[in-house]
């Protein structure tokens, strides 16, 4: 088989004043993957090449780069896929470059964080109040479990063309926990996460772009998920949103069916 | 929730130019020759349905745009305070409403 | 929750795209792209309107300007100039259209569980957008037809 | 530099948050908390768990909080204490409810009420689910949760290389943060160790790239003991060529293991459990059949099996196998729908770990253990899918509650050793790396997941662990000549991959030196030339310590039987 050219971003803080490209040659194989190329790299052509990876089956989300001027996770990216035998690896744009292709995204975590993502219950007050499960539809739970999916990798804020300007903007991934989190019918925290997205660098610096979610490697879809929050924001401020009915906790159900024989205890208690 | 009544207004008068400077266009560029003559214009511009009508379309043209200028500006400086662009872009926007209106008011 | 007390802003080497990733940022398809133009296309109907009002002025001048202005404006160089801002009223009112039906999540259809290979609902709602576009250019063409007769 | 703080969670797994969360709460705003990971929280090795977490959540069906124990103790073939498993049993359900009310989207019933799939090794279908990721969702709910409190700091990418102990009680933690570079000590009163486990010493495994048992290896060599780490779980379906996870929930939902033959070979070994028989079982069975033959073999040494779901049809793979779909089309260039997918025995999980008791307290005052890094002695000689997420979760609550306790009771912050933490800093950035470079590091941890996967893998029997024992030996020693030509300290990826196989190589020895003493087989520890369970004289745990001039020191223990005396087990 053929050998791969890959061109892959280098910087070093310190040294270098800006990033530039260099070239390895790594020999392809079936199923090889753009990370399996990088590690390649490291452990035989250059020692110093620095990236993050974890657990190189796409569901950690750390080697979110941009990969043929695409953002990509890097483990989840089999070479065969990409068509061509040049492949250039660059940090993920929109994050500053901690060195060659680490990139840094506490932007990304702090702004997440910003938009209280988590289950707020203002009703019954004690959360850890371990009273029963909540019962849950099949149509609840698809409602918010699509935008469920997102690793945090950071791949959407990369491709989203506001992000690109605005340092303040809250961008796809929070916005689209924001809702994943007003959608789901254990929360009644929706209006204090609207106000957070009203602000003048909320969720209406999204244009629609739909980068982000053709960027997304978990299938979330943030850009529908953005749509569905504006719609319901819209809705609440002319008053037209109707108040979704707290979760109901499961009642306990009688017995069915007989215990399963266990066998005696054989010490003494 | 203000960004999002602002917004809600970007979209109504979105609806509305739509049919506003349609009209207009349709009226104005794409008609006969006539209605770009001194006399087709004063004649509009004397009959208070058509004022009314030119004023409407002023104030959401400039509500839009002027909106619009705010998002787009928004993003490129995002350092920028927004009290005071607000402040910049409203006075911006009544001295434009104001000239124009002036305009036909003076000039007929 | 605080991030780490030896991590600061802008220690590290700042990689933002700006204005250039508005025209390009990657491969993308054609959305990120309509968003530039839907920008542009506003920002030059601003501009048209600001000037057309200034033009107006002209009225304070009474007939005879104004005739005068009128001839100046028939000349071919100004008579583009029209169309292009009649093109760019045409882009933008429909793409306008598409975008506030789609910010209010009409449209778009219902999150669901991905299934692999993923497509999002844009990309699944692909087709509005091909019509939209074929409207857009046939109205452009039928007021181009319009404009040279 | 040095940084105070009052408890300090080292390890952001599902464990690891779940004991900064409670710490925390109990905290209540008096408590200062630090979390530290050598990854951003979020990626913690914990996002892999796929098939689910039991909990006995149906006893109207027929569960009992009994039955489960009792599926525990005889999973871990009678090793495991049973107090511990009883404490176990009682918390899980809670746990599950927990998460709920934290949002987490577990997958339904018809009904609305939380569903359960079947398991290997458990008598009733108790694995709670959300999909086939349900780790990856129990980790970002409880990323999300602990975002709601102030008082936590966190340490994204600061990998810590010693745990420091003054006194016999906790002192602190040397931290090299890798984004910024620096290196410093956070003092603490309490500590909870969650740093999981390190399977990464097997070439051939399940596990992240990041699993490498750094906190074991630290504990080990601050002196607090290592318990049963002999006891390494291999999973039956590791993906054929890199080892990805094929969940047991696939087996749980109805797949087929199936031979060259096409025959559904555990017929052989478990009549009654078959395809959910435990995992030590169907992997010796899986590599019996290979070895005998009726595996599919392939140039790289790779020989498979495989498991067909083809017969669940494409509705039921898409909504609750997902992840194993998109894994195997990404991967191996299979659709599960379509093809049976290649799968071998993989190196999956360690029962053993850091020797805590019963409320996940080690011998040192003021450190905890828990998740993967402890060994509670709940797992034995082998876990059952399933009950580790719990684990994870039950410990990981009941730790950061008793140290938030503890660091509260404690007035007064332990002095700093100053000398100790330079020394340090000189160890990682002047003394290791700095060999002639006749050596490969690369090479070197290659060497060592080769002999690993060798001879101490499903089979073992004592002259193979002689001979890795002496293989590791030798790495040690050849590791000295290693050079790190990357002299940056931000980010650099080769000194921690340095200072990873230190860790692992220590943790290799001490698993061999444990199972070569342990003269018998029992659950995953398997030996050709010792068959049988001797409960006469191995019913007892294993303790390691840390002799820095020589040879491990080995300890023992016996195994707390509360409720059940050992039977034979037969699935
Ligand atoms: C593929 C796979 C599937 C699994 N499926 C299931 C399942 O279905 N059900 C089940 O019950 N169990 C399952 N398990 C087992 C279970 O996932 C693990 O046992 C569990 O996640 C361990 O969690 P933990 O919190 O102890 O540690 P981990 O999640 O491994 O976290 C370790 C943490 O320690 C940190 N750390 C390590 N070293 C350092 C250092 N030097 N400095 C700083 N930080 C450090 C890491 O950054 C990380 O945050 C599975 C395991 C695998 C591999
Ligand atoms: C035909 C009717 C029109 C419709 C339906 C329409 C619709 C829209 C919509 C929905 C937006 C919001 C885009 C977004 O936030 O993503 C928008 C933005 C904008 N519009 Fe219009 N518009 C119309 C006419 C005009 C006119 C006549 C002008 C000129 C004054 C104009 C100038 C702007 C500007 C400058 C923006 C900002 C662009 C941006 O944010 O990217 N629009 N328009
Ligand atoms: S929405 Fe998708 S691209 Fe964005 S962070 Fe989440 S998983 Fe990554
Ligand atoms: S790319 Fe950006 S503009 Fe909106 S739809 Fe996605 S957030
Ligand atoms: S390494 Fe985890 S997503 Fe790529």
């Amino acid at each position: 088989m053929q050998d791969l050219t890959f061109r892959v971003q280098r910087y070093l803080p310190g040294k270098d004043s800006k990033p530039y490209m260099q070239e390895f040659t790594v020999p392809m194989r079936q199923g090889l993957t753009v990370l399996d190329g990088l590690i390649y790299i490291k452990e035989n052509l250059d020692n110093t090449l620095s990236f993050r990876s974890s657990c190189r089956m796409g569901i950690c989300g750390s080697c979110g780069m941009l990969i043929n001027n695409f953002p990509m996770l890097a483990c989840h990216t089999p070479v065969e896929e990409l068509n061509t035998d040049t492949i250039t690896v660059k940090s993920l744009p929109n994050f500053p470059i901690i060195r060659d292709l680490v990139a840094d995204l506490d932007p990304l975590f702090e702004k997440h964080r910003s938009i209280d993502p988590y289950i707020v219950m203002a009703e019954t007050g004690d959360l850890n109040k371990l009273t029963a499960q909540f019962l849950q539809s099949g149509e609840e739970l698809q409602s918010y479990l699509q935008f469920a999916y997102c690793v945090k990798c950071g791949l959407c804020m990369a491709a989203c063309p506001t992000v690109s300007t605005d340092e303040f903007f809250l961008g796809p991934q929070p916005l689209c926990q924001g809702y994943r989190y007003c959608t789901d019918r254990r929360d009644t925290g929706a209006k204090q996460r609207f106000e957070k997205a009203d602000s003048g660098h909320g969720v209406w610096l999204c244009h629609l772009a739909g980068a982000c979610s053709e960027a997304c490697p978990k299938g979330v879809d943030p850009a529908l998920a953005i749509q569905l929050l504006k719609r319901a924001m819209v809705f609440d401020s002319l008053r037209l949103r109707k108040k979704p009915e707290p979760a109901t906790p499961a009642q306990p159900i009688a017995e069915s069916k007989p215990k399963i024989e266990v066998p005696e205890f054989t010490v003494k208690q | 929730m203000r960004e999002t009544k602002l917004k809600i207004l970007q979209y109504i008068t979105g609806i509305a130019l739509f049919f506003f400077v349609g009209t207009h266009l349709i009226i104005s560029h794409l008609g006969s020759e006539e209605v770009t003559e001194w006399t087709s214009v004063a004649d509009r511009a004397a009959n208070s349905g058509w004022l009314v009508f030119y004023i409407i379309l002023l104030l959401f043209g400039l509500y839009h745009g002027i909106h619009g200028l705010r998002t787009i500006i928004l993003e490129a400086l995002p350092r920028l305070s927004v009290k005071s662009l607000d402040f910049t872009l409203v006075i911006i926007g009544l001295a434009i409403f104001g000239y124009a209106l002036y305009i036909p008011v003076s000039a007929f | 929750m605080t991030t780490n007390a030896t991590s600061g802003e802008n220690r590290h080497l700042p990689n933002r795209l700006g204005i250039k990733g508005w025209i390009w940022g990657g491969n993308y398809t054609i959305e990120r792209y309509l968003y530039t133009l839907h920008r542009i296309t506003g920002l030059g109907l601003l501009l048209y309107i600001t000037l057309h009002l200034v033009m107006n002025g002209f009225r304070l001048g009474g007939a005879e300007s104004w005739t005068d202005l009128m001839s100046f404006f028939s000349g071919p160089g100004f008579k583009f100039g029209e169309y292009l801002v009649m093109a760019a009223f045409i882009i933008h009112a429909l793409n306008g259209g598409r975008l506030i039906l789609q910010h209010l999540g009409y449209t778009l259809g219902k999150p669901k569980p991905p299934v692999y290979p993923y497509v999002d609902s844009l990309r699944r709602r692909r087709p509005i957008l091909w019509i939209m576009l074929f409207i857009i250019a046939a109205l452009a063409i039928y007021v181009l037809v319009e404009f040279v007769t | 530099m040095e940084i105070v703080h009052d408890v300090v969670i080292l390890g952001s797994g599902i464990a690891g948050l779940r004991a900064a969360i409670e710490a925390a709460r109990v905290g209540n705003n008096d408590l200062d908390i630090a979390i530290v990971s050598r990854v951003q929280l979020m990626r913690s090795h914990s996002v892999c768990a796929e098939g689910g977490t039991a909990a006995v959540l149906h006893p109207e069906e027929g569960d009992s909080l009994e039955l489960h124990a009792w599926d525990t103790v005889r999973g871990s073939d009678f090793l495991a204490d049973q107090d511990v498993v009883k404490l176990f049993v009682g918390k899980c359900p809670e746990e599950i409810v927990q998460l709920d009310h934290w949002g987490i989207p577990w997958s339904r019933r018809p009904d609305g009420r939380i569903s359960q799939r079947a398991f290997g090794g458990h008598s009733f279908d108790r694995a709670t689910f959300a999909e086939d990721k349900t780790g990856f969702f129990e980790m970002h709910t409880l990323y999300d949760t602990l975002q709601k409190y102030d008082r936590v700091t966190r340490y994204d990418e600061c990998y810590v290389t010693s745990i420091l102990i003054d006194n016999g009680a906790f002192a602190g933690l040397t931290v090299w943060d890798l984004t910024s570079g620096e290196f410093f000590f956070i003092k603490g009163k309490a500590l909870v160790i969650a740093t999981g486990g390190a399977c990464r010493m097997f070439g051939f495994t399940t596990y992240s790239l990041t699993a490498t048992g750094d906190g074991l290896a630290m504990a080990y060599r601050s002196g607090i003991p290592l318990k049963d780490m002999e006891f390494v779980q291999f999973h039956p379906t590791g993906l054929i060529p890199n080892g990805i996870l094929i969940t047991e929930g696939a087996r749980g939902e109805g797949g087929y293991l199936r031979n060259n033959k096409d025959e559904r070979f555990m017929e052989k070994y478990a009549p009654s459990k078959m395809e959910t028989a435990p995992r030590d079982i169907v992997s010796r069975s899986e590599m019996t059949e290979i070895m005998e033959g009726r595996g599919f073999t392939r140039e790289d040494g790779l020989d498979y099996v495989h498991i067909d779901l083809r017969h669940l049809g494409a509705d039921k793979i898409n909504e609750r196998l997902p992840l194993i779909r998109e894994v195997a089309i990404k991967f191996a260039f299979i659709d599960p729908i379509e093809q049976p997918i290649p799968v071998r025995p993989a190196a999956h999980y360690f029962m053993g770990g850091i020797h805590t008791d019963i409320d996940g307290a080690t011998p040192v005052s003021g450190i905890w253990a828990a998740g993967e890094a402890a060994c509670i002695s709940l797992h034995g000689a082998n876990r059952l899918g399933s009950n580790s997420t719990a684990e994870c979760l039950v410990w990981g609550k009941i730790s950061g509650e008793k140290a938030a306790l503890y660091a509260k009771a404690q007035k007064s912050l332990p002095p700093t050793p100053q000398q100790i933490v330079d020394d340090e800093e000189k160890r990682i950035f002047e003394h290791i790396g700095h060999g002639n470079g006749s050596e490969d590091l690369f090479a070197l941890r290659l060497e060592l997941q080769r002999t690993m996967d060798h001879n101490v893998a499903v089979f073992r029997n004592g002259t193979d662990m002689e001979t890795a024992l002496s293989k590791i030996r030798e790495l040690r020693d050849r590791l000295k000549h290693v050079k790190v030509t990357d002299n940056s300290r931000i980010y650099n990826t080769n000194l921690m991959s340095l200072v990873e196989t230190i860790n692992l190589i220590d943790l290799a020895e001490v698993i061999v030196v444990g199972g070569k003493a342990r003269t018998e087989s029992r659950g995953a520890h398997s030996r050709k030339d010792y068959t049988e369970r001797d409960d006469v004289n191995w019913l007892k745990h294993t303790l390691v310590y840390y002799n820095p001039d020589g040879e491990p020191h080995l300890d023992y223990i016996p195994a707390n039987i509360t409720m059940w005396k050992p039977v034979e087990r037969k699935y």
